[in-house]
């Protein structure tokens, strides 16, 4: 069974190549019938191991089985979090593959099979990257993520901004990808070893931490938070999800982000979490600091968008912040609550996407403003639109509202308030355009400072107009929703997690994760605030809209590379002068 | 954000990361030192595995799963590629004009033409014994077979490159690497263990088990990808063109 | 004596980054470009890493090289049309 | 000095081309810049494995364990980085190709579709 474990990576890559062979030979209905059932094959497959994942177990390889402890292959890492990550990011797979079935672009004639095995190479990917146990081979897996991620997301050529936010995204995360890679060969340079256990022991057998460690973790840290967009390293991000084809945004949001976050806890815990590694106090000073910026950052520019896809990932950048304080605080409930948040919030956001991506497809824009009241016609959309923002703000039974429960009773004081702050101005961000756009409520609002990013003139992502929703396009974003509330409300799922979790990041602290009425109650308070927010923007369009104080924020956002390049760089110094305080001493 | 602005932050991030990585290189261990615990293990396991060519090894054996991520993300790369640099509706293709080429040019180019190609190849065959490989032989391969290009002109080479066998031959490897892999899963112990082919002599062609087959995938794999890919911007420099409807 | 031959390896891999960087016509950047790929190649083979030496012949004095002059072209190209036409 | 001066190269080819990078006013440049960066994490990795007095880990004009080789892995690990470039950059490029074509210009100041 646990030699199966590579078959995650392989079984999609090698539907991709077939697909790509015999692309020109089928028809699309074919190609994509094949793409989905590989996708679906490998998730279950990931579900399969994921049930035999406890205790966790390793694999190598090649079956180069250490000798004397010691082996030449590559590890992957067979654990709860790890598989969990793999069929998540399989499962959303499926999602925007049935979503795109049939309706998505043409693609360009003799490549039938291209898109759908561009998404297979895509969870390859993540697969690879979610299990590797090596630290170059996360950064092979990292780079084929990025690199599929890149022509995905510029897919729509004749699109000037696809292209522009690819390349953004590209030349940031490909910077990032070479930080990495500088940072393991220093790890390699101090330890002699590339699997990421046998470096934390390298790094511990050495002794103290020093320099090199600082700069070590600091750079195999920047890619990660370059991948989980993290301020100041986040500019790519709302640049290539607002451009982004709508099936990829469900990807790129619901789990390409998320692996970044936990690249960053797999890191932390088998890299640098021994006596040789980083303290924990200045990770968490260094996670913390950064989460709770992005948080705020993310949720403040959220609620300015008029961009819906561009709101949405927005509304992203701020809950990964909240991820990150979640995992920066070290304590095995914060990681039970964060996996199950992760796990609700990847259902929420990408089921949001697909109702967006309707929406595009119907009236060819996808601009707050516009579509004032445009969409009263699709009410279905709009029950599942409400749905999502609400599960986004953390309504009891939702995933994303157990999991921001158990983290926030785990963080607690102030940064509470910051997860109910944060959940609920995206959540209100999002209703309000529920409001505008399906219910026409409000005055029809003015346009704003200028310096901003309009959601008119895009163009449909299906061949024609949509005036007909197809029934695949409603019935994704629905079951995503289900699965939401499934993880909150499931009996024992989320025991279940939390155990998993645990086996792995703890070391034999088992907690126990249920709802409380504190939970519940703080769900209540930020879905209320939320609600609240909302109606209040949209009565009062005025009051609420961006004030010129907030424009040197807007302003940061500038669409430039070279800018975005800077901000990498001052984001590496952040990081390394929040990390360095404590190695002093050593 | 104004370029001055920009130029500050470049100065304060960079001097950041100069001093960070100034002070771990004071801690690095010195240049050329003896301490390669994995590296040594890594030329043990190649000699057992009668591959000459340790570099081979561990790209073709211990770390073959690296080398199957890699391989895909070159596949990608050029499926990213033909959508990217696809025609769209609003361009028409031209047709080149014949040019004329000068006589040495054209006559050197002949001639180096299949020694370039053979070359390639020699490089792809020994990849397990002497330095070179998949990589390097699939690259010079493709790259000699564009000095047609030069030497004669692009309808000669649209004649020897049909660019859709060469996309196929670039699946077909990536899939022939994969499913080299599964046999190892299935006949022996773990996907790509090499452990399915006997490893021959030492130092001759057909040593090393699987290494040489995952080389040649790879070989086959590059060369593909690396025509396509410059058939690709060749495409755009050459032949594309935008309408006037823009 | 093998010290000397990679600090002058190094030097000029130092000294030819610059100047790729420093360089800001693009297809002037791509001839730069190559001449880092061989130096580097140098380097490489002077630090006993053939294979990797030929590889970065292969694809970084050629091929990326190639690349960029391929798109400076089509570049170019356009902005030739793109003149004609206003 | 020889100790550290390879590493302090790899640092700085690392950090011109981040300069590069970030004050480039033309994107095929930029794109250059990038595998600058990258140039900078290969000397990194070989300047790891090198060992003093060692020759190529290639054994077939050398019999095993005649004279010291130098380490083979980061050899390995930098000859996927080269790959892995190259395709980065030929995927860079043909983004930048149809930027040139939908906003008719590879200068980075002058794209301003997305910003706020």
């Amino acid at each position: 069974m646990d030699a199966s474990l590579p078959l995650l990576v392989a079984v999609p890559l090698l539907g991709a190549a077939l697909l790509v062979a015999g692309g020109r030979l089928v028809p699309r209905p074919v190609a994509e019938t094949v793409g989905c059932a590989v996708s679906a094959g490998t998730a279950a497959l990931a579900l399969v191991l994921l049930l035999n994942s406890s205790p966790p177990f390793l694999e190598w390889s090649g079956g180069w089985t250490p000798v004397q402890g010691q082996s030449v292959g590559i590890v992957l890492i067979g654990d709860g979090p790890g598989l969990g990550m793999a069929a998540l990011a399989s499962l959303l797979t499926l999602a925007s593959l049935a979503y795109s079935w049939h309706y998505f672009d043409e693609p360009p004639s003799g490549h039938a099979g291209s898109f759908p095995a561009l998404l297979l190479l895509f969870q390859g990917g993540m697969c690879g990257f979610a299990i590797a146990g090596d630290l170059f081979n996360a950064f092979v897996w990292f780079e084929l993520m990025s690199v599929v991620a890149y022509a995905l997301t510029g897919h729509r050529v004749e699109e000037a901004r696809a292209v522009q936010g690819a390349l953004t995204f590209a030349v940031v995360t490909s910077l990032g990808a070479y930080a990495l890679l500088m940072g393991i060969g220093l790890l390699y340079a101090r330890t002699g070893e590339l699997g990421m256990h046998a470096i934390g022991r390298g790094l511990d057998a050495h002794g103290c931490p020093d320099a090199l460690v600082l700069a070590a973790f600091v750079l195999v840290m920047t890619a990660l938070l370059v991948k989980s967009a993290a301020v100041p390293f986040h500019f790519w991000l709302p640049d290539a999800h607002a451009v982004a084809p709508t099936p990829v945004c469900m990807l790129l949001s619901g789990v390409m982000v998320e692996l970044g976050t936990f690249g960053v806890w797999r890191v932390y815990g088998t890299v640098f979490s021994g006596p040789g590694g980083v303290p924990a106090p200045e990770f968490e000073r260094a996670l913390v600091t950064l989460g709770a910026l992005t948080a705020v950052i993310g949720a403040v520019m959220c609620w300015y968008q008029r961009h819906i896809k561009r709101l949405l990932a927005y509304s992203t950048v701020a809950h990964t912040g909240l991820f990150l304080i979640g995992i920066g605080v070290l304590k095995p409930e914060a990681d039970d609550g964060i996996a199950l948040y992760v796990l609700g919030h990847a259902g929420v956001k990408a089921a949001l996407f697909a109702c967006t991506g309707i929406l595009l497809d119907r009236y060819g824009s996808v601009d707050e403003h516009a579509l004032h009241g445009r969409a009263r016609e699709l009410k279905g959309v709009a029950v599942l639109f409400v749905l999502g923002a609400l599960g986004l703000a953390g309504l009891p039974p939702f995933g994303t509202a157990l999991g921001k429960s158990v983290t926030e009773e785990a963080v607690g004081g102030p940064l509470t308030v910051l997860y109910v702050a944060a959940s609920a101005v995206t959540a209100a961000a999002v209703l309000r355009v529920a409001a505008r756009v399906f219910g026409g409520l409000g005055p029809r609002p003015e346009t704003g400072s200028g310096y901003e990013t309009t959601g008119s003139g895009e163009r449909p992502e299906t061949r024609h107009r949509l005036s007909r929703i197809p029934d695949t396009m409603t019935a994704v974003p629905a079951v995503l929703l289900a699965g939401a509330v499934a993880v909150g409300v499931a009996p024992g799922f989320a025991k279940v997690v939390a155990r998993a979790v645990n086996e792995t990041g703890s070391a034999g602290v088992f907690t126990s994760v249920h709802w409380t009425p504190a939970g519940v109650l703080l769900g209540l308070v930020s879905t209320l605030l939320a609600g609240v927010l909302a109606l209040l923007a949209v009565a009062r369009p005025k009051a609420f809209a961006a004030p010129d104080r907030a424009l040197w924020l807007r302003r940061l956002q500038s669409g430039h590379v070279g800018d975005y390049v800077a901000w990498v760089l001052v984001g590496t110094t952040v990081l390394g002068a929040l990390t360095l305080p404590g190695m002093l001493g050593g | 954000m104004s370029r001055r602005a920009r130029l500050w932050l470049v100065a304060v991030g960079g001097a950041g990361l100069a001093a960070l990585f100034v002070a771990a290189a004071l801690d690095l261990p010195a240049f050329g030192g003896d301490h390669h615990p994995y590296g040594d293990r890594a030329v043990h396991a190649a000699l057992t595995r009668r591959t000459a060519n340790v570099i081979a090894s561990v790209n073709f054996d211990q770390r073959a799963f690296d080398t199957l991520g890699e391989m895909t993300i070159l596949f990608a790369a050029v499926i990213g590629c033909v959508i990217l640099l696809r025609r769209t509706h609003d361009e028409h293709r031209g047709r080149p004009a014949p040019e004329k080429v000068a006589r040495p040019v054209r006559r050197y180019s002949l001639l180096v033409l299949p020694v370039a190609l053979l070359t390639g190849l020699y490089v792809i065959a020994h990849g397990q014994l002497s330095p070179g490989g998949g990589f390097q032989g699939g690259v010079v391969a493709a790259t000699s077979l564009h000095l047609l290009y030069l030497g004669a002109d692009y309808r000669a080479l649209e004649r020897v490159r049909p660019v859709a066998l060469y996309e196929t031959g670039d699946a077909i490897a990536t899939s022939a690497y994969v499913v080299t892999g599964l046999a190892g899963l299935i006949g022996g112990s773990a996907f790509l263990a090499n452990t399915v082919l006997p490893y021959g002599t030492f130092n001759t062609l057909s040593s090393g088990g699987t290494v040489p087959l995952l080389n040649a995938a790879v070989g086959m794999e590059v060369a593909c990808a690396v025509v396509v890919l410059l058939a690709r911007f060749l495409d755009q420099t050459v032949e594309i063109e935008e309408g006037n409807g823009k | 004596m093998a010290d000397a031959v990679i600090v002058v390896a190094l030097l000029l891999v130092a000294l030819s980054a610059t100047a790729a960087v420093a360089v800001r016509d693009p297809a002037r950047q791509a001839l730069v470009l190559s001449v880092l790929g061989l130096v580097l190649a140098v380097l490489f083979t002077v630090l006993q890493a053939p294979d990797v030496a030929l590889s970065q012949l292969a694809v970084g004095s050629a091929l990326t090289p190639l690349l960029l002059l391929l798109a400076v072209h089509k570049v170019r190209r356009r902005g030739k049309k793109e003149g004609h036409h206003r | 000095m020889m100790d550290v001066f390879p590493y302090l190269v790899a640092g700085w080819v690392f950090l011109t081309g981040c300069y590069g990078l970030a004050t480039s006013r033309n994107l095929i440049h930029a794109v250059g810049c990038l595998s600058v960066c990258q140039a900078g994490t290969y000397v990194l990795l070989l300047a790891v494995g090198y060992r003093d007095g060692a020759t190529a880990p290639v054994f077939s004009d050398l019999k095993p364990g005649s004279r010291p080789v130098v380490d083979p892995v980061v050899q390995a690990l930098t000859l996927t980085d080269v790959v892995v470039g190259a395709t980065v950059t030929a995927l860079l490029l043909a983004l930048v190709v149809q930027i040139s074509k939908r906003h008719g210009t590879v200068d980075p100041d002058e794209l301003s579709e997305l910003r706020g």
